[in-house]
């Protein structure tokens, strides 16, 4: 889905690290190559002070390049400024100095509850899924939880989730064709990516969609893209798709 | 009190039904070694605990030797897909999947640690996993009156580690990421470590402040070199991707007993590497 | 964001009433020119929390600086006998002396660290403290009904941690014996630093798995070459003996006035040799 | 003290040695010289793989020469064969797998109680202790709980302690006078040193003495008091006396 020299990865990328601040500590877990990116690309940009955390407790690793298939390995350790591992990153999110939270989850409701865990019964599931690692304590917790998905479809974004893994702090979730904001109790659509359209949004989301105006989420930049080209040149951002 | 033991005799004191949890993260440091040997020895009703794994928890699945598996996330990473043994494991019935935030785990085994019988969290505070499990109980805080979320304290009866080194006293160094492994060797009842190498005592001394394992918590040691493998080991190895990839797409117990066989060879070399020293 | 300050800036940061823990454990790195800063700038009602403390207790007990201490022991060791000033205070009314096993403030910091309001405490179980003290109740575990003993967590509104190497950003390495310091940096909502060196960030990178704290956690930095002194600081200088036992014969404000205005020179010579680089 | 070349400092220290076994884990604190010097002594005669541990984390130090005057200080580390702070080794007591815990005391009676933190009333004492430490939780815990204590006198030795810091697992008292023994509830005397007398011990204990039979404590061997000579050649085993 190429337009313009820039793909959906590439946008998804581009907005989630725009949505990132100087200063903020963020972090990643497994599975999360994109997040990984977009914070790198943060800081490489206008975060040079972002504080990345994630599982192995490599704090700023220098390089991402080498993180291939995992985004839990000892890679992310190597190059580190510090060791900080996951059991004092939920810790720091606990006493509420955990910024920003990257976080998966399979369905998502209109009332911003998340399910990770399973779908129909819970004790004995139609459909047992991975479970939703940290986020039924870091989305309660941290102060804002970006959740990303590679699937923008109405068995994702459902009228009722199946099972409530968690709710809270959620923030935004960002797709392959737009962005949700959740707010008073409600996800909004924010804005449209560039490379879809209000058609397209509403009829892959399995709820009525909430906006004030049409926006659209902004093109990836020269710069960024030539800033991807060199945090990423593997392309791990695009591995999920 | 000689603690450097066979693979075999090591995985001998795991008794069937009991709690174990596994060192490492995904697919990253697992004792899959280890984890093949309990495969191998047919153990059963085994209570797993950890907080992120993959195919530790996926092969013993598979074999029927859970019955249930208490963890925050069981996954492969995004390459290799899902953990489908233990999720036809749970959907089946069979096996009782215990969902926890990775974070709850982590709080059980302090709990555990310090011998207490729960641990308070902070963070679990909304949706189902507080209503649907009896591991987790809200109560009022005695000092402000404020509600607060309980988890259960989970004892390992043995925890399984693997390290890069280890003296034949016990004392194990963990290069790289340790996730939860020295919280785990203080959490469990026995602690078995493989090690990629059994160095002498005097030059694991020269890196004293290194240890993460004192010796006097080890129970037992067992030599095996790729002891990981398939799973990455920090500094030795990367994830064997095709033994992966391989089992990943096996159906049948027997094939994976033959991927088990397969691995007997290397499985038990640091024992005849140990005979011939 | 410049976090390196002077120590009167730092210490400034400290207001009136605040719970204030210092990292070392007795004549062992405690931060005592923060101390001797805190008593210099004639701080207030300040709630001091310590598993084991000395000198740095005794001191701002002795300047009037203290409402209560939260404490397992204080005393010198063995050959400097005890904590006078804080006897006396106590014994006064003028100090609140709370009592602690050094486990339940360990048990008190690890609630804060997890922001939970209390911690299960295994070990207390008999005797006065638990019923002379209001930060320890018995309630019954939810999950046995067994009872069990919680003390009350404690959040430090500043940490005082004095160590051998921290970078500009605060990344900070304790040589030796790191006491509670590390739960210290993790358990209170803002961290101090004094250090005997500031080192360059290309140095501490290549020590980058042996740091303590993170820079993230750390809000101030002060340089104070024998910021411990006249405790000790492993691999730099061991107690100053003759300091120790001057104090020790003190009885009045002014000639601990006296003694405080003696160590002004040495206490901010990080400052000056700061500014001229 | 001194008769036959050996004094009571050396009584207490061969004494306390010979209470500890091979592959236990025994705890000193601060403060506690003698019996750092007994384990050590211990350790190379008849439990070379006693477990040594100490407040500032240092498992088995190789040498106790340089602990100087402090049995709390980083020496005990710099020798060392891992590193096991303080915090674990309470969490290990709490697991019930630390053997033996040393620790002190100022008033003790005859049913076994320990006061460590106050004469007078605990809010508005008349004197106010160091207090107890680690032993609140140490003595409930540790499977054995011995005190050792440099004063035999009847405000030592009382009918009732004026405050229970803790009681529990307390199972020796040794004295320059003569060892108790906690058992069925009451303190027992076990054993008079060779160098004091019933009489002695009698005018200095402010309880009745319960005993079987009249026992002496073990004069220190010639091997033990050579050992004692290497092991603490600056004598930190008399640094209370």
């Amino acid at each position: 889905m190429r337009t313009e020299g820039y793909r959906v990865s590439d946008i998804m990328t581009c907005c989630i690290s725009n949505m990132l601040q100087d200063n903020e500590t963020v972090f990643h877990g497994v599975s999360s190559h994109l997040p990984m990116v977009a914070m790198k690309l943060a800081k490489s940009m206008h975060a040079p002070d972002l504080v990345h955390l994630n599982i192995p407790g490599g704090v700023n690793p220098s390089s991402i390049k080498h993180a291939s298939y995992s985004s839990a390995g000892a890679d992310l350790l190597g190059t580190a400024e510090a060791y900080f591992p996951l059991e004092e990153v939920f810790d720091l999110s606990m006493r509420g100095k955990l910024d920003v939270a990257f976080l998966g989850g399979i369905q998502f409701d209109l009332n911003g509850n998340v399910n990770a865990s399973v779908i129909g019964d819970y004790h004995k599931p139609k459909v047992r899924l991975p479970g939703g690692a940290g986020s039924a304590v870091l989305i309660p917790t941290a102060k804002k939880a970006i959740i990303w998905r590679v699937k923008h479809d109405k068995r994702t974004f459902v009228e009722k989730v199946d099972f409530t893994t968690t709710r809270g702090n959620l923030w935004k979730i960002v797709t392959p064709l737009c962005i949700f904001e959740y707010r008073k109790g409600k996800l909004h659509l924010e804005s449209i990516h560039p490379t879809s359209s209000l058609e397209e949004v509403r009829d892959n989301t399995g709820f009525d969609l909430i906006y004030d105006e049409i926006k659209y989420t902004a093109s990836p930049t020269n710069h960024e893209l030539a800033m991807l080209k060199k945090i990423d040149p593997y392309d791990f951002r695009s591995i999920e798709f | 009190m000689k603690k450097v033991k066979s693979l075999k005799d090591a995985v001998n004191l795991i008794n069937d039904g009991d709690t174990i949890s596994f060192g490492g993260n995904v697919l990253h440091r697992a004792p899959m070694a280890a984890v093949r040997e309990i495969a191998r020895q047919n153990k059963k009703s085994l209570k797993l605990v950890k907080t992120a794994g993959a195919q530790d928890i996926d092969l013993l699945c598979a074999m029927d030797c859970v019955e249930s598996v208490d963890a925050g996330f069981v996954s492969y990473e995004t390459k290799y897909g899902l953990a489908n043994h233990y999720r036809q494991g749970v959907q089946s019935g069979k096996i009782k999947g215990n969902e926890h935030a990775c974070y709850t785990v982590i709080c059980a085994l302090r709990g555990a640690s310090m011998n207490v019988p729960f641990m308070p969290v902070k963070g679990l505070n909304a949706g189902d996993l507080l209503v649907k499990n009896d591991y987790f109980v809200v109560v009022e805080d005695p000092f402000s009156g404020e509600p607060i979320t309980l988890v259960k304290s989970i004892v390992p009866d043995v925890a399984i580690i693997h390290v890069q080194e280890c003296d034949e006293n016990g004392n194990a160094i963990i290069y790289g990421p340790k996730f939860e492994d020295i919280l785990l060797s203080r959490a469990a009842n026995k602690v078995i470590i493989t090690t990629e190498q059994i160095v002498p005592v005097s030059r694991i001394k020269l890196n004293a402040e290194r240890i993460d394992i004192p010796g006097f918590l080890v129970h037992s040691i067992v030599h095996v070199p790729n002891g990981a493998a398939p799973a990455s080991c920090y500094k030795k190895y990367e994830v064997d991707d095709k033994s992966v990839a391989a089992f990943i797409k096996m159906s049948s117990k027997d094939e994976i007993r033959a991927y088990l066989k397969a691995y007997e060879t290397k499985d038990y070399l640091g024992e005849r590497m140990g005979r011939r020293l």
